[in-house]
Order: C-alpha cells, then structure tokens, then sequence
C-alpha cells in the first residue's frame, strides 16, 4: 500500500513541453510513473519522448487519472483550474511563486470538486518503487513503513536520505509545497497514514510560520495512534518583517518553532534537533 | 511588496476612500505655500515612525520649511527620510478612530475582513489583550467585490449607526476593492478618523502588493525606490531574484529551499557558529544564479567561510558546480552537495579542487572550524 | 391550504422606510399579512407605522421567515443578497429594471441556498384571505381553490378579477415578474399547485419572448394532473427586435404566442381568447 | 441600449481584441488623405447593410470622398447614415471567418458564450439549419472572467489547432471582459477572420449594453445620438423613460404593465380595431408620467382614439386619473379604470365629466366604435 498514488495511477504532465517539464518527465518514467499523456496548449498532436501531447486535459479526462503542472507561475491558475474540471486528482503544483489571489481561487475549486492539490511550489508526492509525482531525487528513496509530510522541498531530500541510509524506507512522502496557500495540509495527510496498512510511523517536517503544526499536534492527539517524529526548521531564524498590524492581529503569537515545537511535543511527539538525528528517534518509536 | 503611506492614499483615493489633501515632497525647497496646518509625515517602510519623531506638525511656511529639514536629516530604524508627505491637518480633537483592514490568510486560504472601533496606534495590544473587540469575516474566496450587507454586518458589529455605519461600510467595500485590483496582501486604514462633525477620513494607509503578482502589476513598480526598504546587499540580492535576509554573524549559508536552509543556520549554531546570512537560490537555480549567491555573500565585510548546502531536487548538482567554480570563491568554503546530477556536480568540484562532503551536519561542522580558523584555509 | 406562504409567514419589508415600502406595508398589513420588521440601512432604531426598523437582514434573522424587496434598483442585488444569506424564504422583489448581470447573480445565489426568489419585477404572491407578499389590490381576490401563475403584472389582476366576479377565488395567485432573468418559473409552481390539496385548477398567464411556456407544457403533459387554463398575452404584437445573432441563435423560432398557444394546446390546455374568457373555461373544467 | 461598430471596435481594442485601424467621419470633407485602400461602413444600428450598400470600398482618396457622398445621402431600413468608419481593407482572400459571441441566456439564467467555424453572414442560416457546427457553452453564474482554458475548450471543438487556437481562445476571454466591464448583454464577432498569412481581426463588431445598467455606464452614453435608431416620437418617450413601440393604426393604446397591454393590442384587434402604438407607463406612474404619456401618443397624425386600460397594483388610480384631467386629452377618449385607490380615481375623473368602464373588453369595443365613428365624440 501507500497514500494517493501508486502503480495503477496515470499521469498527465501539464506543461510538458517546457524545459522543467521535458525533463522531469524523463525522471519519472525512469523512476516507473505511467506518464500517459502531455498537455501543452496550441502544442497538441505532438510529442515528448514518445508521449503523445494534447491541447487540453478535456481530451485526456479518460486516459490519464492526476496530473503535474510544470507551467509558468502566470498560467498555473488556468492549468489548475483545467486539471480539476477535467477530474485529475491529485494534481500536483510544481510551480512556485503563484500570485495569492490565484491560490484562494484554486483551493476553493479543489475543495468543490473534491480534489486532492499538492503544493503549488511543491518538489511534489512519491510512493516508494511505484510511482512519483514530482521533482525529487529518486536514488535517495528506499521502499519501507515511514510516511513522511514536510513543508519544506530540499530539506525533505535531507531526511528521506537519512532514513534511506538507516535502512528506514518509505511509504509515501509527501511536500506540502511552500507557497503561502497550498492544497492538502498535515490534517489530511496523517490522516492517510494512519489508515494506511504499511505505514508504521510518521515523520513530520515543519518551519516556522503560520499555525499548521500547532493544528497538527492537536489532531495528533485526538486521532493518530501512530507514532510521529517532528522537525522543525527555523529555530534559529530571527523573526520575520510582520505584514503591517493585519498579520499581527491574524497570527498573533502563533508561529514560532518554540510554540510548534511545545505544541508537538504535548502531544507526545519527538522532536529531533537536528536531521540527523531524525533516524534514530523513529527507530525507537517503531 | 510595501507601499509607501503616500502612494496607498493614492490607490485609496481612485476607488474613492476620503483621505487629506497632501503633496509629496523631496526636499525642504519642493514646498512652496501652505493653505492650512499640515502634518508632515515621513514616507518611511518601517512602524512606529510616529514615536521615532517622524512626524510633525506646522502652522506656516517657515515652520513647514524647518521641520522638513530636520525630518530630512532624520533616520528611522535606520532608514533615511528621503520623502514626506505634507497634509492637511485635521481637527481629531473628539474623534473616534477605527480600524479596517483586509489580509490574506494562510490558514482559511481566504482572505480576512477585519474591523475594529478601537483603532489607532495601539491596534496591536487590542488584538492581544481584548480580541473581541475586532471583528473578523472569512471571506469566500475568490469573491471580487465585497457586498455592501457583509461589510454593514460588520460596521454595526463594531456599535456604529446611521450614516457613519453606511459610510464606513462604502469605505470597507471601496478598501477591498483596492486590495483585490492591485494583488494586495494586505490593505489597511488605522486609524479611520470619524470627526466630531461626522467627517469620515483615511489618516493612515498601508498596503502590501503580492510580489508573486507583480508581473500583473507593473504600474505599481514605476516610482518604486526599493533603496530604502533594504540595504545594499538586499537590494542586490533582490535584483538578482535572490532570497536573502541579512544576520550578525560571520559564516555565510547558501542553500536551496528556504527549509533546507533554516535547517543549515539551525546546525551551524548548534555547532557554535553565527549565520551572516540566509540566502535561498531557489528551486531549478543555474550556474549564473549561484554566481549571482556567491557575489551577494561576498560583499558583506568580515566573512569567514562559507557553507554551501544544496540537495538537488529540481536544482541539478552539476549547475551548482559549475556557478561555484566559475566564481572562485575568496573566502574558504564548505561544501555540501547530493541530489540530482549529483555525480557530475561533484566531479566537476573535484576536478577544480574542491572537497565535497555528503553530511550537511559534517560539513556545517567544517564551516564552524573553518570560521574559527581551526582548520586550515 | 396555499402554496409558499400563508398565515404563518412572517414578514420583512426591505426598503420600508422609502414611498412604495411605507405605502405598500400598510396596505399588507390592512390585508393580514404578519408584517414583522423592516430594514433600511442606516435607518435602524426608527419604526414605521408601529413596525420596529432595523439596520440588516442579520438583526431580524430570528423574528422574520420571509422578505419583500421594494429598493431601487441599483441597490437591489445586495438586498436580495442580504435576504438569501439571511436564510429569508421567500424573497419577493418588487423592484422592476435590475441589471441583468446582477440578476444572474442574485439567481444563482438562491440556487445554491434553496432560497425561492419570486420576480423582479413582480406584483409579488398573495395566499387569499392569508398572507400578502405583494402589491396587487387586495380588493380583487377572493377565497377558493384557483391557483394562479403569471408572467405579466397588471394583467394578473385583470384575471384575477374576472375570476372573482364569477365567484371563482384563488387560493394563491403568483407573478413570477416582468424581468428577463427570474426566479421561481411556471414549472416549479405548478409542482407545488398539483401538490396543493385545496387548489382544483391552475390559470396560466403568459406571454411572448423566451421559451417558458413551451417548456412549462412540456412539463404539464408529464407531471400535472390538475386542469391547467391558459392565456398568452402579444398574438398581435409586431416581432420584436432581435438581439443580434446572438438572439437567434439561442431562441430560433420559439417566443411567438402562436408557437407558445400551440404548445399549450397540445397538452391539452385551454387556451382563452381574451382575459374575460377565462372564467368559462376554468368552470367548464372543474 | 445597441453600440455602433465604431464604438464596439473601440471597446474591443480597449480590451486588446484586434481591430483594424480606421477612423470614423460624419461628413465627406472629413476624410483628408488615405494610405491604403478602404472599406467605408455605414454606422446604423440595423442589420443588412451590406445587401441595402451600406458598406463600400475605395483605392484612393478620390474614389473615397466619391463614395462618401453617395453614403451620406443613403437611408438604409428607413435610416439616414450620419457616420461612416472608414477603415483598412484588408486582403481576405482564401481568408477564415469565425464567429464569437456571447448573450444573456434567460432559460438559463447565465451568459451564453458561442463560437463557429462558420462564420459570417450566414449565421443565422447555419444556427437554423446545421446548429451543430455552433458551439454553445453555458458559463457558471456570476463569472467575471472567462478562464483561458474553457476558451480552449471551444476553439478546439470547431477544429482550431496550434497558435491560432490559442490567439482565437484568448480574444474570445478578452470579448468576455468587454462584455463584463461594460454590462453587456450581447458582445459578438463576426466574423473574426484569419488571414491566409494568420493574422487575426476582428472585423465587425456588436455590443448591447443593458438599458437598466446605464446607471453605472455613464461614460458609454456621452456620444451617443439616439436620434438614429429612433423616430421623433420613440425619442420623446425614451426621453420621458415610456417603453413605446410605433405601430400602423389609428387607436392609441396605453395602460400599465406589458402584459395588460399586450392583451389590450389583442383585445381592440379581436373587436376589429387597429392599435396605433404600444404605451406601457410602468409600474408606479405618477399623473405627471401619465401626461407625458399622453403627449407621447398624441403626436402621433390620423389619431382617432385613445385606449387607457389601468389595473393599478402598485400604480394608483388617483395619480393616473389626476394626470388625464392635467392634460386635457383633445382625441376621444375610452378609459378603462381599476385597482388601487380606484374610487379616488374614478370620483376625479366623473367631476370632470370622463366615463369610466371597468371592463376591458367592453372599453375596448368602445375605443374601437370611437375610431370607426360609430360613437359620437
């Protein structure tokens, strides 16, 4: 087993004419994703390595089941939007920097019709041996029982190798994404893991800013019985330029790694110092 | 992006918010006549400008003229007055202020209304120690106009009646506006002065443009002098699309993923270092970018070393690598890379010299010692 | 019984405080209907004849069921907004001329809540001897067991007046507005007549333009069991102007009152002549 | 409220929709040089111009001024051509012609948008005879923008490929944003025609805006003349804000409401009469609308009669009988009174010597026996 996608999921590239696209693309049919089709408007009736491109998501909807956006930050609102009309799920949102307004409005779509986003600014969701979405590193994953939700990319590069060098695999590992607004969140995703059979524990990696894991560590508490090992990153980072006395009013205290961190913590998760350390602690909640 | 006091009463007053007459001037000589008391108001990016003494009050010329060479001479949080606004001073004797306001948030992925009848400079302590008094709204998102019956629900939320409770509706729905044609993040009025003579005013104005949006936003960038948001070093960081926030101490860090690089300042002070610097080169960087990272770093004073650590995703290895060796560092680095095209980065490094360690705790180790000379250059 | 409103409802007046609502809420009030409050923003504290006055649809939410709308136009969308998420039901606009895009927005803003918006543009619903949602003279109607559904104001009356003469009364007569985007239409009225245990038979009232009547046989021949009397109102009117191609396009040849009386008869409808014929072929049908 | 070509072109260029260059004279002498050959087209609010010569070509400026002369003294469906846009002719040989269009659905309560590959003008023959090559897609209620991609959607499925596809998706959203901006409830091209070279032009252009949005479309109305679509005494009722249409009989109908007018027109045809217009004064006529309305109808020659059928709901009788005796009607009269505030109007109207019916049809025999002369005067 695994979260979302694994072997059976056939994936549409959206933007796959693009250089980011083209190549990732290669990557993850190396890694064994059934990529089946790209979509590059005015690009359709061509191909990419031998994949067939399209027009529109509207001429895939019965080939290819989720979809990955490589496109340029001013399209991914459109390419989103056409991704959930046309019934891909998950569609995950490589592309970084999408203006806020656009964010808003893609989320509120995705919830009406139920789909399942990851990201925008995401290095996206692989399961383990069976299929990735996404930009990571593939040599780093190890099949395995730890599922791991992180809100960082590169640093997530970071501890799935520990754990790979530790002989810890993987489940699932999912980016939440960087952007400000992003799709599925910690809630969501513990949530999987915990239903998940192969799943034996959970590595949740965080950073300062906003209240996402304090959330998480109160939904831990109330309905995950796996254990879950924190990071958080930014201890040391001083405190951010706050946006006028909105952001004030709006986050107020929330947000430090301290608060995150005591917030895990009480809910009886260990938190590693640094990754390093990551391996270890989950070694000894399994 | 923030936007000046002066250019945010302007956006205000094309959706057809009420705020001072006022001119902008850039030196004492730009002002020439005064119909009325002014307020002269440092156009400065930063809070508490008030307190910090840059803003001041005139009855004539001659004390205009005087006040704005000593605001002109004046620096607030470090940040040079190099504009004021001069106003026309309004008579708040009896007034009430209010808050208004609108942000985007992260947690509802809307935005917020929010609205207060406690506004002012003390805004802040209000949402701390007596939250109810400021009223909060969810928007739906993706709503493009505010509609007039939400924004009344909230002005009589806050106590307001009659006219000022319509008036002061208009002005939220006219904010809102403002905020959603010019990709605002943020857009606030505090205080909005109601009069004893039931004038209704925006004194104050802040406005933060989403830097994701300003492809769509060029208008806003035209007389935008980013030289006193940030200093030298930012602004080059900034020019080159870099993020880069400056720090106290002597180890520079360049990493990709603005995570993996919290991480690395983490470890360095774990180690016992202290961060110049954090710098994020981004997702997908290329060779020219981490020249651009490394000439950033570099023009701080009193570096030690520098702690390079990328794990490449969507950044390829070899790209970093060659970026590293065509800049050829001045000060000792430790270097940290894996990921994609990691064999090919790292041959290129070795070929030109360079160690490359696999463990970014190792390697942030090395850079500790190598800033405090223990180890060799 | 009545459909939509009777005895029970309780009333808010949006725009009491201007001449039609004041005028208008004495002579509901004269005629039974349980006026409860009225809203005029920025009016708040004040009453009007005795009714309390409030500044929003929010502060009334709990006394009142349904609202009638008498503000003018440029104000109206945010009105009947206001009632919508305000849980009002029905919400009856009186206010004629709304902008078209406002109107689409209104209506599907009802869709969404399950609010039955009657009109714009509409003399308003009136459940005889009961409840008044409306500004019909009261003087006309008449107790009994006619149902009565019409596109046209003032010519409603005239029917409603032949009817009473020939002591056939109503049990409720509704205008679904002069307006080109309404709410509530022939179709779902006539469900809720056929459901009505007191109503025997149903007036149907209509008019050149659009293809509402063609679409409300269509409807009749499958789902209505009641006797259904008709009257369309232009046999003689020139052709109107066409909205460009457009307009044709999406009506073709539909609109015509020959089009429309032949649709009706071919469900069996009856189909009058003139308004003062219709007492005779209600009776001839009971 | 109908735009001219010229002044749709203008919107649409606003919007970035491709247009040709042209300029608009209203006089022949207007016209001073020409760098290429043109196409002259008569600017009038009807249909057909092009079959009625409305619409000709010229090389030079000599044959144009010619052209102009002639097309200033054409009336076209009864119209004068007051405004001729003289524009760019451009070579469509072996050109595409599409059409793009989008109109308020009322079934559907939402905007329509259309697009064909078989543009032209024929379309109106291909949406009766083949409407399968017209696209129709029904938008969500309330969209402001139209998305790109739904715009695609189309342009694939009348068979458009590559860049042209995406150029034609993109003015079909820029034509969405001219009909939203300016409460349009109709915007089309047709045709929007591709070069055998590929480039795309809007070449005729048609925009209704909703009369009952003019409130907030002041600007549109600043250069408009209605003396064009109108005749004299369509002016005066548009002026005094009466929806009348000029019919061919001698029996002057007015009465409140559209639907009891209508029934009136039928009613005097059933008793043999001809109806002269149709006057509806609306929903709340004060006397002084009712005047207006008499004066509108009275201007009208061979006027025999006059049919005044009120059921006053939200009208009162009293301010449409105080209107009757303030005008003084000179034509005979049938008056047909009921509904509210009846018995104040009718005691007004019988002190002043007028004879009330309540029943329609019998008023309307009446009006049809005054016209005819069987009814003394």
């Amino acid at each position: 087993m695994a979260i979302i996608i694994d072997e059976s999921t056939r994936v549409v590239v959206q933007g796959i004419t693009g250089g980011q696209g083209k190549f990732h693309t290669r990557v993850m049919r190396e890694y064994g994703t059934n990529v089946v089709a790209g979509v590059t408007p005015g690009k359709g009736g061509g191909e990419v390595d031998g994949i067939p491109v399209y027009d529109s998501i509207r001429e895939v909807m019965e080939l290819a089941d989720a979809s990955i956006i490589f496109v340029p930050a001013p399209f991914a609102r459109d390419a989103a939007l056409e991704a959930i009309s046309g019934g891909m799920d998950p569609v995950v949102i490589i592309t970084e920097h999408i203006p806020v307004h656009d964010s808003i409005e893609i989320m509120d779509r995705a919830v009406s019709h139920g789909t399942r986003i990851i990201g925008p600014n995401t290095p996206g969701i692989l399961s383990a041996d069976k299929c990735k979405m996404g930009v990571m590193p593939s040599h780093i994953f190890k099949k395995g029982s730890i599922g791991l939700i992180s809100r960082s990319g590169t640093l997530t590069y970071e501890i799935v190798d520990a754990l790979s060098r530790n002989a810890l695999g993987q489940t699932t590992t999912v980016g939440l994404g960087g952007d400000p607004i992003v799709g599925l969140g910690f809630i969501e995703l513990l949530d999987l893991f915990e239903a998940d059979n192969e799943t034996e524990a959970v590595v949740l990696i965080g950073e300062i800013g906003g209240n996402a894991e304090e959330l998480a560590a109160e939904h831990i508490k109330q309905n995950i019985s796996k254990p879950v090992i924190g990071y958080i990153a930014g201890r040391t980072a001083p405190p951010g330029k706050t946006m006028g006395h909105a952001g004030a009013i709006i986050s107020g205290s929330a947000g430090t790694a301290k608060a995150k961190i005591e917030a895990l913590q009480s809910a009886n998760i260990k938190i590693a110092e640094k990754p390093g350390d990551i391996p270890e602690l989950v070694k000894s909640s399994i | 992006m923030k936007l000046h006091e002066y250019k945010a009463k302007e956006i205000f007053a094309e959706q057809g918010i009420p705020v001072p007459s006022g001119i902008l001037v850039k030196g004492p000589e730009q002002l020439k006549e005064l119909q009325h008391p002014v307020a002269l108001k440092s156009q400065v990016l930063v809070g508490g400008r008030g307190k910090a003494g840059g803003i001041k009050f005139a009855d004539n010329i001659d004390d205009a003229k005087s006040v704005l060479e000593e605001l002109f001479k004046l620096k607030i949080k470090g940040l040079a007055v190099k504009q004021v606004l001069v106003e026309e001073k309004l008579d708040l004797e009896g007034a009430q202020e209010l808050y208004l306001g609108f942000v985007e948030d992260r947690a509802a992925k809307t935005i917020t209304a929010m609205m207060s009848a406690a506004g002012g400079i003390d805004i802040e302590q209000v949402a701390s120690e007596m939250p109810e008094k400021i009223i909060k709204k969810q928007l739906q998102p993706g709503l493009k106009t505010l509609n007039p019956y939400e924004a009344r629900e909230m002005a009589i939320q806050i106590g307001l009646k009659g006219a000022t409770m319509t008036k002061v509706a208009d002005i939220m729905c006219k904010l809102f506006n403002a905020m959603i044609v010019h990709d605002a993040v943020l857009a606030e009025i505090n205080p909005l002065v109601i009069t004893k003579d039931g004038m209704i005013i925006a004194t104050d104005a802040k406005m933060n443009i989403d830097d994701n949006a300003l492809f769509r936003q060029k208008n806003l960038l035209k007389d935008v002098d980013i030289s006193e948001e940030y200093t030298p070093i930012e602004q080059k960081a900034r020019k080159y699309g870099l993020a880069y926030v400056e720090l106290e101490g002597d180890i520079a860090v360049i990493g990709c993923g603005a995570g993996l690089v919290m991480a690395s300042l983490d470890t360095i002070k774990l180690y016992g270092g202290e961060p110049a610097n954090f710098l994020d080169v981004g997702g997908g960087a290329t060779a020219e970018n981490m020249k651009q990272a490394l000439e950033v770093v570099a023009m701080k004073d009193n570096l030690k070393s520098i702690f390079i650590n990328i794990f490449g995703g969507i950044t390829r290895c070899d790209e970093i690598a060659n970026g590293i060796v065509e800049f050829e560092p001045k000060i000792p680095i430790a270097l940290r890379m894996m990921g994609t095209n990691e064999d090919e980065g790292k041959k290129i490094l070795k070929e030109h010299g360079y160690n490359v360690f696999d463990s970014m705790e190792d390697c942030a180790e090395y850079a500790v010692k190598l800033a405090s000379g223990e180890e060799g250059r």
